[in-house]
């Protein structure tokens, strides 16, 4: 089964086509066809997945690391030689370009982690083309959508199925572009104009550095196929500083894609597009594919400790700066954009801290719980036509599938046992406990109280209380059955997925999708102090927001300072548009300034001078005395047509040149000919 | 087979000067279009029969032609210049469709545009000094009365630039060639011979500069760039397609082709201002282009920004960064041809390409606005299409040269994307504007120019090796001659 | 000094002379005769370098034919000289002086001119000339027509092809409107 | 005996006269004159050297007479664009007919 797995991306890549081209003679704009599509290819990956974890328990079986690197290791038990085992792989590759010795290939591999990101994928992405059916409806550009849906998706299973870094590239990058498009799905409006630019050139920006540290890492180890350079890194060919560029440069791409500090700015804005996007693209997919970035060159990263502390620390600030952003935001997408950020930075974080399996796993499990939480808050918004918190309230008696789905994904992204988000978020704080950064334990333990009360926050000011606007109430309504179906799906997910890593299952996870052989201990602290957080959270939450002890405009008068900063999200766009964008565009001004007035006025100059020489003391009072005077001042207002001038038309200024240039010619070659 | 690129355009033009009335506008489109086509035909038939494996020179014409001098004619391709006859001519047939539009004095236009056509195969057969000159000299005349004529509002300005800018250009870039025939007293302008002679460093530095001052004029190198943007903005739709899709790639395949080969221990010590140079387009291009508000001088400059990495690539002189020189002249040729064919377009309908007066054609001109996004996207290197090949090879080949410069130049990619953003943003998005709510989409006639573009681009972006293996061998030999591996 | 040599330097300096009137002639009609004369002269030179055909055809098309071409045209033309009309200024280099000063360019032609001459000069005494040795007389206009008719036969008739066409051009373009 | 340097000098004083002339005088026709001086002195070095140089060949001769031809033929159409200028536009100062400026 895995030799056709590139099926499972080249299908969504067909629908994309037929879609795009053919859709609009279709009844529904196309939309079966994606659906069809996605159908076929969730059925695939779910085989292949079973393959896959067939195969890797049979080798579990055999020994802790397969029989083959078995047979190795027990060759040179000591040698370094080894890249650290991440689980079987299949492997298909053909070149792609071929430079006199240099080969460049590119094809297409499997291994678990690969395996159960497809999976999810082609899940979520399925229950956001069906919600979408609903959520869509009527829209101007449906077909469009649903094409560029297709192509995203297509885009996002070629980045899992690569086995190098061109072809990852490559869809990196197409996927970057369907989420501008995405974006800008309503491009009449100002805002999704600017969001879907904001998003394309600040994820760019990371994607150079990205680039710039495949291309080291290409000099460095001579491949861009990922089996090849864990290979050479595990043989000890780089080292030191070199190690540390590759892997932060890389880095650099994750922190673009993945929204991190100080690179986040571009998703809050994203939300200005359809929100089955935002919950596919901006939630649980592409944003993730930068944590998969670090997961997939893990075999570069693990070996310096440098970049894994950067990896560490951005992640871990990214996820405590996002979240204080989250406790005050108004627009319900907006929460969720940065809860995103905030899970995503925690996610970053584990990987920085070595867990690997954690944040893979966290991976996974945000994907199912957040894409549920963004399509429930379309539902909600599809029923209101709001996004602002403060005009809903109440909903729970008129949205009940809504309301319940919503909590469960409220109860996931928290943490509370025994939901999905438990399992993952206990992996990640334990993997920061065992790590020397016991620092980010702490910020991990106040994140997700945070999380947990701003969660409980937006849930209660939605669905519970009183409606705050009753004309909108009046007209809200459960949403239709292809949107609340998907809910439904997802929420099962959201509650049952976290138990695959659980001790129920002996920690399947943990022994399918590993780097090398990692285990801590559990941890009963780590545990605890977790839950705790996490119920304080909501305690908190409800206490404000739902029982009201407290006065909220007298803490906020309290907050004074702190609060202006939250509200305006730390300033940090402002800050960018007065230095880094100001900058930028005054520079760019400067230079077409220089363009037009230095370097095409020396042009000209240069070309009136030519015409004075030409003419030497032609017509003496009206061309040269006048000329010259002219030149000086008209030659700086601006050079324009001056070089015309060298053409006075005058047959015998043209002759005396030609004659004179004669006589230089014989003059010179007499000196120098002799 | 070669010989019948050049003479076949310029018989044609000869058919249209002199047996055709000017008032037959039908039979001299359609004996232009036959006199383009018929050399793609042939360039297919000779990529059919392309020896994939040789460095030499391959379909040779070589006949005596000025002995007393050493002068010949001699003609023959290799991977690089065949590459580029490939590129001229696709472009040559599309713009010669595109010609369709010029509304006056038809027969003038067609028989210059064939001359022209004549002088770009015939600069990339032509394996001998003088001929190569000739050739190079004979693109220069049509071009200027092309645009002088038929241009804009400031044609005649823009039109002498051009021409006194390359005319200098050229003329210093022959005092070299006549520097190399008599110093190498080989008593022939045979440019391969030319190759074998030993020329001393003091001698081959200034040869170096005479013809990089020849070429860098028609790159444009900065800071030689300022005759472009004039000359693309008032030159008619198809000639700035000819300008930028082929007219420039005269001044690189310059350097690859004499330059380099004959030069290589110059060359080595020219290469870190080649690096700077080329730099310097990138980012200065880019940063100008993002302050245009003509949209046609936007991509002008957006070309200068792209040349440069050609020069980059040039400078690093690692396989990979020439073949990704070579990829980006084949590829910067389809797309800036295509965005200036899509310019043309829209210029036709609304008369202005004053980007501020252009807004929400997304919704006014659909076919035409997915296009020309996806045209910017091309340009702006998307992966999976060829610009992202030749940028990826080229600062891929250059990282471990020049890294400083490597890494400036990359950044240079963002400051590309957010011009081409920006200009999407405020063409492309937004209301339409009432006086452009009317405007037809893209014609058949348009979509029988672009479509094309659009299946090579992704081919090429997406298969790039079917062009590599032609251009590898003949790249090889370059980076042997200079002393790479 | 040989009267070879005399009569050299009668004809040079009536070549030179009459070359300055043709600049400076005040009537141009006067300048065409001036012309006439030195090519007259120009052609005796001709024949001290023994080549008589030359000498006739130098007569017959220079002095004859062209010099009655511009001779017709100035009559046609009918245009008055600015500059030479103006009043004869007394004192010899006053009249140089308005003689050899143009307008627009100043003295400038002239120092040009003098120049030129002066430097080509430099470069012919300069230059050593290999001189061979004179044969016995022939009959040059013989083997000049061999020499046209054999050897040259294309160029010449290239030559008289070009002659045909100046013809047509002069005829086309003095054609008169509205025929 | 004359020696060749004399003819040479003779020439190259006359193609001076006649390069003064064609700058000096803004008549049309005046600088076809002093163009036919020019070609003249081109005509006495090529018959100079032809005669002193390669005696017995003519191919000296043979240049000077398709010099003529040239020089009739310039003649002929220079004369005739003169006078359709004065025709068409009353002038015959060069000056005044700046049709190659921009």
């Amino acid at each position: 089964m895995r030799e056709y797995a590139w099926l499972i991306a080249f299908i969504p890549f067909v629908s994309w086509l037929l879609i795009a081209f053919f859709g609009h003679r279709f009844k529904h704009g196309g939309d079966k066809i994606g659906i069809v599509a996605l159908t076929i290819s969730l059925v695939l990956a779910t085989m292949v997945l079973v393959e896959t974890a067939n195969v890797a328990m049979q080798g579990e079986a055999l020994g802790a690391h397969g029989p083959a690197l078995a047979a190795a290791a027990a060759q040179a038990p000591e040698m370094k030689g080894e890249s650290p085992d991440i689980g079987p792989t299949f492997d298909r590759s053909i070149t792609w370009i071929k430079i006199g010795s240099i080969d460049i290939t590119t094809g297409f591999q499997v291994d678990p982690l690969t395996a159960v990101m497809l999976f999810m994928v082609s899940l979520v992405s399925l229950m956001v083309h069906v919600f979408s059916q609903g959520y869509m409806h009527g829209d101007v550009r449906y077909t469009r959508f649903y094409a560029t849906l297709s192509l995203f998706t297509a885009a996002m299973l070629t980045l899992l199925l690569a086995d190098n870094y061109i072809l990852f590239v490559i869809s990196w990058e197409v996927m970057g572009l369907c989420s501008y498009l995405l974006i800008g799905h309503w491009f009449e409006k100002p805002g999704p104009m600017m969001a879907s630019m904001k998003a394309f050139i600040t994820t760019r920006i990371g994607d150079v550095g990205m680039l710039l540290g495949i291309f080291l890492t290409y000099w460095a180890t001579g491949s861009f196929a990922f089996k090849d350079i864990a290979a050479a890194t595990a043989a000890g060919k780089v080292a030191g500083p070199m190690l540390t560029a590759m892997a932060v440069l890389i880095f650099m791409g994750a922190v673009g894609k993945s929204a991190q500090f100080p690179l986040h700015v571009w998703l809050p804005d994203a939300m200005e597009g359809p929100t089955p996007v935002s919950a596919l693209i901006h939630a649980a997919t592409m944003v993730a594919a930068g944590v998969y970035l670090v997961a997939r060159s893990y075999p570069i990263f693990h070996l310096t400790g440098e970049a894994l502390a950067v990896v560490a620390y951005i992640g871990g600030f990214t996820a405590l700066f996002a979240a204080s952003i989250a406790t005050l935001a108004q627009d319900i997408k907006k929460v969720l954009a940065y809860s995103t950020i905030s899970q995503l930075g925690y996610m970053v974080m584990a990987l920085g801290v070595g867990g690997y399996t954690a944040g893979v796993f966290h991976l996974l499990t945000h994907a199912f719980f957040k894409s549920l939480l963004f399509l429930g808050s379309g539902s909600v918004i599809h029923a209101l036509h709001t996004q602002d918190m403060h005009e809903m309230g109440g909903l729970s008696k008129k949205m009940k599938v809504t309301t319940w789905t919503f909590i469960i994904g409220t109860l996931a992204l928290a943490g509370v046992f025994p939901f999905a988000g438990f399992w993952s978020k206990d992996e990640i704080l334990l993997a920061a406990f065992n790590s020397p950064f016991k620092l980010l334990f702490w910020v991990g333990i106040l994140v997700a109280f945070m999380t947990a009360y701003y969660m409980t926050r937006a849930v209660t000011l939605t669905f519970f209380g009183k409606p705050r606007d009753h004309h909108k109430f009046e007209h809200a309504h459960e949403s239709p059955s292809n949107m609340t179906v998907p809910l439904i799906i997802l929420a099962v997910f959201a509650t049952f997925s976290g138990l695959v890593n659980s001790p129920l299952t002996g920690n399947w996870f943990a022994k399918f999708v590993h780097f090398g052989a990692e285990h801590g201990e559990t941890s009963l602290l780590v545990t605890g102090l977790a839950t705790a957080a996490a119920l304080l959270g909501i305690l908190v939450g409800y206490a404000i927001y739902g029982w009201n002890v407290i006065d909220r405009k007298k803490a906020i008068r309290a907050a004074g300072p702190l609060y202006t900063a939250l509200k305006n999200k730390w300033y940090i766009d402002e800050i960018y548009d007065a230095t880094v964008v100001r900058a930028y565009m005054a520079f760019s001004a400067f230079t077409a300034w220089f363009d037009q007035h230095v370097i095409d006025l020396v042009v000209n100059v240069v070309g009136w001078a030519g015409y004075q020489m030409g003419l030497a003391c032609g017509d003496f009072d009206l061309e040269v005395v006048d000329g010259a005077v002219n030149g000086v001042g008209a030659g700086v207002m601006a050079g324009g047509s001056r070089i015309r001038r060298v053409q006075t038309g005058y047959l015998q200024a043209y002759a005396l040149a030609l004659f004179g240039a004669v006589i230089l010619g014989i003059i010179v070659y007499q000196v120098i000919g002799g | 087979m070669l010989s019948s690129l050049i003479f076949i355009p310029l018989a044609a033009a000869l058919v249209i000067a002199l047996f055709v009335p000017r008032d037959k506008v039908n039979v001299i489109k359609a004996i232009s279009v036959t006199a383009t086509v018929i050399p793609l035909v042939v360039v297919g038939l000779i990529w059919s029969k392309w020896d994939y494996a040789t460095q030499a020179m391959q379909f040779v014409e070589q006949h005596s032609w000025i002995p007393s001098v050493g002068v010949e004619y001699f003609l023959g391709t290799d991977g690089i210049s065949f590459s580029m006859l490939i590129l001229t001519a696709i472009m040559s047939v599309l713009a010669c469709i595109a010609s369709f539009g010029i509304k006056h004095r038809e027969k003038e236009f067609f028989a210059l545009y064939l001359v022209l056509v004549t002088g770009m195969y015939g600069v990339f057969t032509a394996l001998d000094f003088i001929l190569f000159y000739i050739f190079w000299e004979l693109v220069l005349v049509p071009m200027y009365f092309l645009i002088g004529i038929w241009g804009g509002p400031r044609r005649e300005y823009a039109a002498l630039k051009f021409f006194i800018y390359t005319l200098v250009g050229s003329v210093v870039m022959l005092v070299g060639i006549l520097a190399l025939y008599f110093q190498s007293g080989l008593g022939t302008f045979n440019m391969l011979d030319l190759t074998k002679a030993a020329y001393p460093l003091r001698f081959a530095w200034w040869a170096f500069l005479a013809l990089y001052l020849g070429f860098a004029v028609k790159v444009p190198v900065f800071p030689f760039h300022t005759w472009l943007p004039d000359a693309h903005v008032e030159a008619p739709t198809p000639i700035s397609v000819i300008l930028a899709a082929v007219l420039l790639k005269m001044g690189t395949y310059g350097f690859l082709r004499v330059s380099m080969p004959i030069l290589p221990e110059a060359m080595k010590t020219w290469a870190p201002f080649f690096a700077t140079v080329g730099l310097i387009n990138i980012v200065y291009g880019a940063f100008v282009a993002l302050s245009q508000k003509d949209l046609k001088k936007l991509v002008a400059y957006s070309s200068i920004s792209h040349m440069g990495f050609v020069m980059l690539g040039f400078a690093a002189a690692t396989p990979q960064a020439i073949t990704g020189a070579v990829y980006q002249m084949f590829s910067h040729g389809l797309i800036s041809g295509m965005l200036f064919l899509l310019v043309g377009v829209v210029y036709d309908r609304t008369h202005t390409r004053e980007i501020a007066r252009l807004r929400g054609f997304y919704i006014t001109m659909p076919v035409w606005a997915t296009i020309m996004a996806f045209a910017s996207f091309a340009s702006l290197g998307l992966p999976g299409l060829s610009g992202f090949v030749a940028e990826f090879l080229v600062l891929v080949g250059s990282l471990n040269v020049y890294r400083t410069i490597t890494i400036i130049a990359a950044l240079g990619i963002v400051v590309v994307a957010s011009f081409y953003l920006l200009m999407m943003r405020r063409i492309l998005m937004g209301e339409p504007m009432e006086e452009w709510k009317k405007l037809p989409d893209a014609s058949p006639r348009e979509m029988v120019t672009l479509i094309p573009l659009i299946l090579l681009i992704a081919l090429f972006g997406i298969l790039p090796s079917t062009l590599i293996n032609i251009i590898n061998p003949s790249v090889l030999s370059v980076v042997a001659k200079l002393g790479g591996s | 000094m040989s009267v070879q040599m005399g009569f050299f330097i009668a004809l040079a300096a009536i070549t030179l002379w009459s070359g300055y009137m043709v600049v400076a002639a005040r009537l141009i009609t006067h300048a065409a005769f001036y012309m006439a004369l030195s090519f007259v002269s120009v052609a005796g030179i001709f024949i001290l370098l023994n080549a008589e055909f030359l000498a006739a055809a130098q007569v017959l098309i220079y002095a004859g034919a062209v010099a009655t071409i511009i001779i017709f045209a100035i009559m046609l033309s009918n245009v008055r000289e600015i500059r030479s009309d103006a009043d004869c200024p007394p004192g010899i280099i006053q009249r140089l002086s308005l003689n050899l000063r143009s307008e627009r360019l100043g003295i400038l032609p002239v120092v040009v001119g003098v120049i030129f001459g002066l430097a080509m000069a430099y470069v012919y005494l300069k230059a050593g000339w290999t001189t061979n040795a004179q044969p016995a007389f022939t009959n040059t206009t013989a083997s000049i027509g061999q020499e046209l008719f054999t050897t040259y036969a294309v160029p010449f008739e290239v030559a008289s092809l070009l002659l045909l066409v100046a013809m047509v051009g002069a005829i086309i373009l003095t054609i008169k409107e509205g025929k | 005996m004359i020696p060749l340097t004399f003819f040479l000098i003779l020439a190259a004083l006359l193609f001076g006269l006649g390069i003064a002339g064609a700058l000096l005088r803004t008549n049309a026709i005046r600088m076809l004159m002093c163009i036919e001086l020019m070609l003249n002195a081109v005509n006495l070095n090529l018959v100079a050297f032809s005669h002193y140089i390669t005696p017995g060949v003519f191919r000296g001769q043979v240049l000077a007479i398709f010099v003529m031809v040239v020089a009739a033929a310039e003649a002929a159409v220079g004369l005739a664009i003169i006078l359709e200028l004065t025709r068409k536009r009353k002038v015959i100062d060069v000056d005044r007919t700046t049709l190659l400026k921009w």
